[in-house]
């Protein structure tokens, strides 16, 4: 399935140590249009580590090669979020400068992450969830085709986690990607890949 | 005794009776003011050595007086709002700032457009003069903390700590540049000292200081009825008064 | 009356410039200073009104809160 | 997704951003300003109240306090957008990162250089400076703090990255603010002893030119050394 | 649980702790000695070099480099804390906040106000002041700047929790600074001048002692309505 | 079950309005030993602001009463982790200033968390989950019977979630009390108690 239609990001024979450990090598992946690909492995395994060698973030320091074909959206851990902001001027005002800027169209992200009635307030008053869901908008403004995201299900409620993985599926079913870090398993019915780092694998 | 206490901190009663107090204040206090200003303006005599500049007096004292007594008054309030958690006294407290401000800037402004035909210069670097700056300086930091604060309980017990520090450091400051500036400059410049006021001045002189001691409590009233409007906008009584007033 | 005349009046000596200059900038600032807490309270008010009356035709806590109150 | 137009409304936005969230706070703004009149009022107490010579030291002080000033404010102008995650997303941006940067600095040179260059003559008179040398001194101070807010900026993307990197940027910039300090002090200087101003805003605005045409390069190279430290 | 013992070895951990997270960058430490060695190095900059006027200047510039030294790093003191959480810790803990908040303050002074005591004289002879002065400069900078360190804390401790309140500490404690300043300047003056030292030392003396016995509750007050706000 | 014992913390008829917004009224709630407690709610309702409440640091703008009759031990959305000090030196100089200081018993608590062997690692080149866990360490070292924890399991991975729940149920069981916020449910075989923070019950 994976190697059907040409792949949006592909790296192979990555290698990355850090502090001494060698986190993983040999690491080889491609992630095709309609993919939901999770990066699975315990705390300290390299998740994030891989997923800002695949963004671009990280540029030195790693072996291997990794090619991107389409534009491409990163969340991190850190949600890009301004508390002095609002939740509008939030996104209309996104330095990622993608997708769409428009306050209809923002607004109507705002309300698809539960935040109807929230627009104008400063992000610095919002709750821990609703902060990370200004972020998680984006989603629903972005053109790109594929998304890089890292724990997105951080302190999201139980329905809030449920709306973001049916949009996971709708974005593959429409021809776009995901890979996304999480330590909870997706419960869609949607075939998920899955990249495990486990440090017996690299030793 | 102890039902007007309990009446201060009940916020109605208080926009209430400011408001009717504002109604006879206010214009008794314009009215001195008008006529304590024309007074010394166009019916004194010029001074002998200033000539006509020094008809500025009669801004110039009053609103430096008045300023240095609002920020005792500011300061009192911050004590009263700090050890006894009145909310009368923080609003009061919030209410001198920028009232006490405007009157030391233009206690500063009129000083230095004196200096100008005076001492040939707009601004020497007097004692008197530096801590009415530094009087400023206290007023917008008080201003400046409060705004800066979104939780306004927080913001009134943060102005009552800084005033209440300011209390303890205010004559150390004075004293201290008291000295600094008879260790550097021989006085050079004297207010006090010879000008024996004439009477003819002393009169619309004090008049005027009156008048901005009017000017200043109404426009503290104002600024505090605002003051409560906008803590209170969630309870009954404002809604009512919203509805109700056209 | 001091002055003999409205135009000794408007000089002073050549002092009059900075004289009525300071009379100006402090009735300025002291009407402002007047002026700025009867129109926050008026404003205060105003937005409560609209406030009142946008609730009055949702009926929701929701679209107060979205009226940015 | 680069073409010109696009790329410039989004120049537009971030500038509309980093001054909405300046001004957000009017504390944040007036600082520099505060900070400048305070500091004019310690030299005073510092250094005595006599007015001739205030007034032979006031090119200097005006012209090291405005230095003070943009050092410090440049110092934060990347830090929270570095802490927040803010700048990754302008690195992956598909903007042309020059445009973006220039907004940044642009931002920095309207709320720090601009503001006090328009304030600075209030100050110069307290300081007994005379009346003729207050166009020479706004006009190096516009140039100069120009010139500032892109070395500043550049010390300040090279050292964002760095955990409690603190004052570092100081030591890296301040050699590059030196001539400006000269040839913007010896402005005021000059048109206080009477010399022409031009070759020295001549020179000013060199720097300048200078420091905006390459200013960016050093700047976003910095920012992505930066972000992968 | 608040016992005395238990109460001041937590003392000692919380000032370890403070020094260390100083210590661990180095650059950190030599922050406001570099800020001392590059503002003496402009000062003669943007003033011209003549010598006698530097040594006439020395102990009002060498004083107002201290202050605004102190100043910056008292702005940075809660603030870390704050963000990531410690400082709610630190006020939930048994221990009498008091105590924790003296630790904090000394461990400020010990990193600006001792070093920046330690080093003057060295800029002190770069401004060709003479030694005769030094033991009034070395004991004012010391006793001033723990009075700062103070007055500079409460300031700190009432602008944390803000979310971009910048500098307004500035305007906050340069006020208090005045006195400091003034004394301390003094000190200096009056030894070049041959009068005697001890009236200015025992006045920040006893300003110092009136700061240490009150200035932690006002800094635990500010700390408690920041961590509120 | 919550009365047979004394309560180490309770609340009466605390009420809270935040942004306009009522969050809760009337609530009223006591945690006696043994109890383990989970307050539920979505993204925004309030559990943050009621923990705060509850552990004193929101002294002011809600109303009703909460009495503390035992130390209590907080841990609160931000981990309180220099990230320039090591794993062992952040707990030997926490400023909370209760618990063991010992070095045998941090690196205990430290392996305990799973972080064996980076002891000495500065904190900011820990992984996220590895910096949230050294502060979990301090559940291990902190002689506080009221555990007051506002979403413990963020970023933490599956094995680490099960064994912080496992150490709750040990805790509950030796007379101690944990209340805490979580959006996923506790696997765990021991009575777990919940307060539900909802919009629709306050209106
Ligand atoms: C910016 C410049 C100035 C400032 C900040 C300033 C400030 C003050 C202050 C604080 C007072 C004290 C009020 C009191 O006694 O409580 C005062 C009084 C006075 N000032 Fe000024 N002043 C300035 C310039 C001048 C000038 C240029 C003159 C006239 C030459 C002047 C004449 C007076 C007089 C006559 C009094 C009242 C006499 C007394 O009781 O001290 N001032 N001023
Ligand atoms: N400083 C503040 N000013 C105004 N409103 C605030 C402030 N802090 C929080 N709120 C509001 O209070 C509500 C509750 O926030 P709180 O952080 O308690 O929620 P929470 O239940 O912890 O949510 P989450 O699951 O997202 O962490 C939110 O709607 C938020 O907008
Ligand atoms: N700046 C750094 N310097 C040295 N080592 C680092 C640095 N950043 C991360 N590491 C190490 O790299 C390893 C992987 O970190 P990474 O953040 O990629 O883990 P992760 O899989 O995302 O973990 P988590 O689930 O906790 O987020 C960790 O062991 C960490 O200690
Ligand atoms: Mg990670
Ligand atoms: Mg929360």
């Amino acid at each position: 399935m994976s190697t059907a239609a040409k792949p949006l990001l592909s790296a192979s024979e990555l290698a990355l140590e850090r502090g001494g450990r060698q986190l993983f090598s040999g690491l080889t992946l491609a992630v095709a249009p309609g993919q939901l690909v999770q990066v699975e492995g315990a705390n300290g395994a390299g998740k994030t580590s891989l997923l800002r060698i695949l963004a671009g973030l990280s540029r030195y320091g790693f072996e291997g090669r990794v090619t991107r074909s389409a534009p491409l959206l990163f969340l991190g851990h850190h949600p890009a979020v301004k508390g002095l902001l609002t939740a509008r001027e939030n996104l209309r005002w996104h330095p990622a400068g993608e997708g769409s800027h428009d306050d209809v169209a923002i607004d109507a992200a705002l309300a698809s992450v539960g935040l109807y009635g929230y627009e104008d307030v400063p992000a610095h008053s919002l709750s821990a969830g609703q902060h990370r869901r200004v972020n998680l908008a984006r989603l629903y403004l972005s053109p790109s085709p594929l998304w890089l995201l890292d724990e997105p299900f951080t302190a999201i409620d139980r329905d809030g986690v449920a709306a973001l993985q049916a949009l996971f599926v709708a974005h593959a079913e429409r021809g776009g990607a995901v890979l996304f870090t999480s330590h909870q398993p997706l419960a869609v019915s949607y075939r998920v890949d899955s990249v495990l780092l486990r440090p017996e694998h690299i030793a | 005794m102890w039902s007007f206490f309990h009446k201060l901190g009940s916020p109605p009663w208080l926009y209430r009776i400011a408001g009717v107090l504002l109604r006879w204040l206010l214009p008794v206090s314009l009215l001195a003011l008008g006529t304590g200003l024309i007074w010394g303006l166009l019916f004194t005599a010029p001074d002998f050595r200033q000539g006509n500049s020094y008809r500025i007096i009669y801004i110039h004292v009053p609103a430096a007086v008045v300023a240095l007594a609002g920020y005792y008054v500011m300061a009192l309030a911050g004590a009263v709002s700090l050890i006894w958690k009145m909310k009368v006294a923080d609003i009061a407290m919030k209410a001198t700032a920028p009232v006490g401000a405007a009157l030391t800037f233009i206690a500063l402004v009129t000083g230095s457009i004196w200096g100008k035909p005076t001492w040939g210069t707009w601004w020497v670097w007097d004692a008197r003069i530096t801590s009415m700056l530094i009087l400023l300086f206290l007023y917008l930091g008080v201003i400046a903390l409060y705004e800066a604060y979104d939780n306004k309980a927080a913001a009134g017990r943060a102005c009552a700590v800084l005033s209440l520090v300011g209390t303890v450091n205010i004559p150390i400051i004075y004293k201290s540049v008291d000295w600094w500036y008879s260790l550097h400059q021989p006085a050079s410049i004297k207010f006090t000292g010879e000008s024996t006021i004439d009477p003819t001045m002393l009169y619309p002189l004090l008049l005027s200081i009156i008048a901005f001691y009017g000017v200043f409590t109404c426009a503290l009233l104002g600024n505090m009825r605002a003051e409560i409007l906008a803590r209170e906008t969630r309870t009954g009584w404002v809604r009512r008064l919203a509805g109700g007033e056209v | 009356m001091y002055f003999d005349s409205f135009k000794a009046m408007l000089v002073m000596d050549g002092h009059g410039a900075y004289v009525w200059a300071a009379y100006g900038l402090t009735l300025l600032v002291l009407s402002l200073v007047l002026a700025a807490p009867g129109r926050r309270r008026r404003r205060l008010l105003r937005e409560l009104r609209g406030e009142l009356r946008r609730q009055a035709r949702h009926g929701t806590k929701e679209a107060a809160y979205a009226s940015g109150s | 997704m680069s073409a010109a137009p696009g790329a410039l409304a989004f120049v537009g936005r971030l500038l509309r951003r980093q001054l909405t969230l300046a001004l957000r706070r009017p504390v944040a703004v007036l600082n520099p300003l505060l900070f400048f009149a305070m500091v004019v009022a310690l030299f005073p107490l510092g250094l005595g109240p006599a007015p001739d010579r205030l007034a032979a030291f006031a090119p200097g002080i005006l012209w090291i306090i405005a230095l003070l000033a943009n050092l410090l404010s440049a110092e934060m102008l990347f830090r929270s957008d570095f802490e927040d995650g803010s700048l990754e997303q302008l690195l992956l941006s598909p903007q042309p990162l020059y445009l973006s940067v220039l907004a940044y600095v642009l931002a920095h040179w309207l709320l720090t250089g601009v503001l006090l260059a328009a304030i600075a003559p209030l100050f110069a008179v307290m300081l007994n400076l005379p009346v003729a040398a207050l166009p020479a001194l706004v006009g190096s101070l516009l140039l100069g703090t120009g010139v500032l807010s892109f070395v500043g900026s550049i010390g300040a993307s090279l050292t964002v990255g760095l955990r409690r990197g603190g004052m570092l940027i100081a030591l890296l910039v301040l050699p590059f603010y030196m001539p400006v300090l000269i040839f913007g002090a010896g402005a005021v200087e000059g048109a206080l002893a009477g010399l022409p101003v031009a070759p020295y805003l001549a020179i000013l605005g060199a720097l300048f030119s200078f420091a905006a045409a390459l200013g960016p390069f050093a700047i976003g190279a910095g920012l992505r050394i930066s972000i992968d430290a």
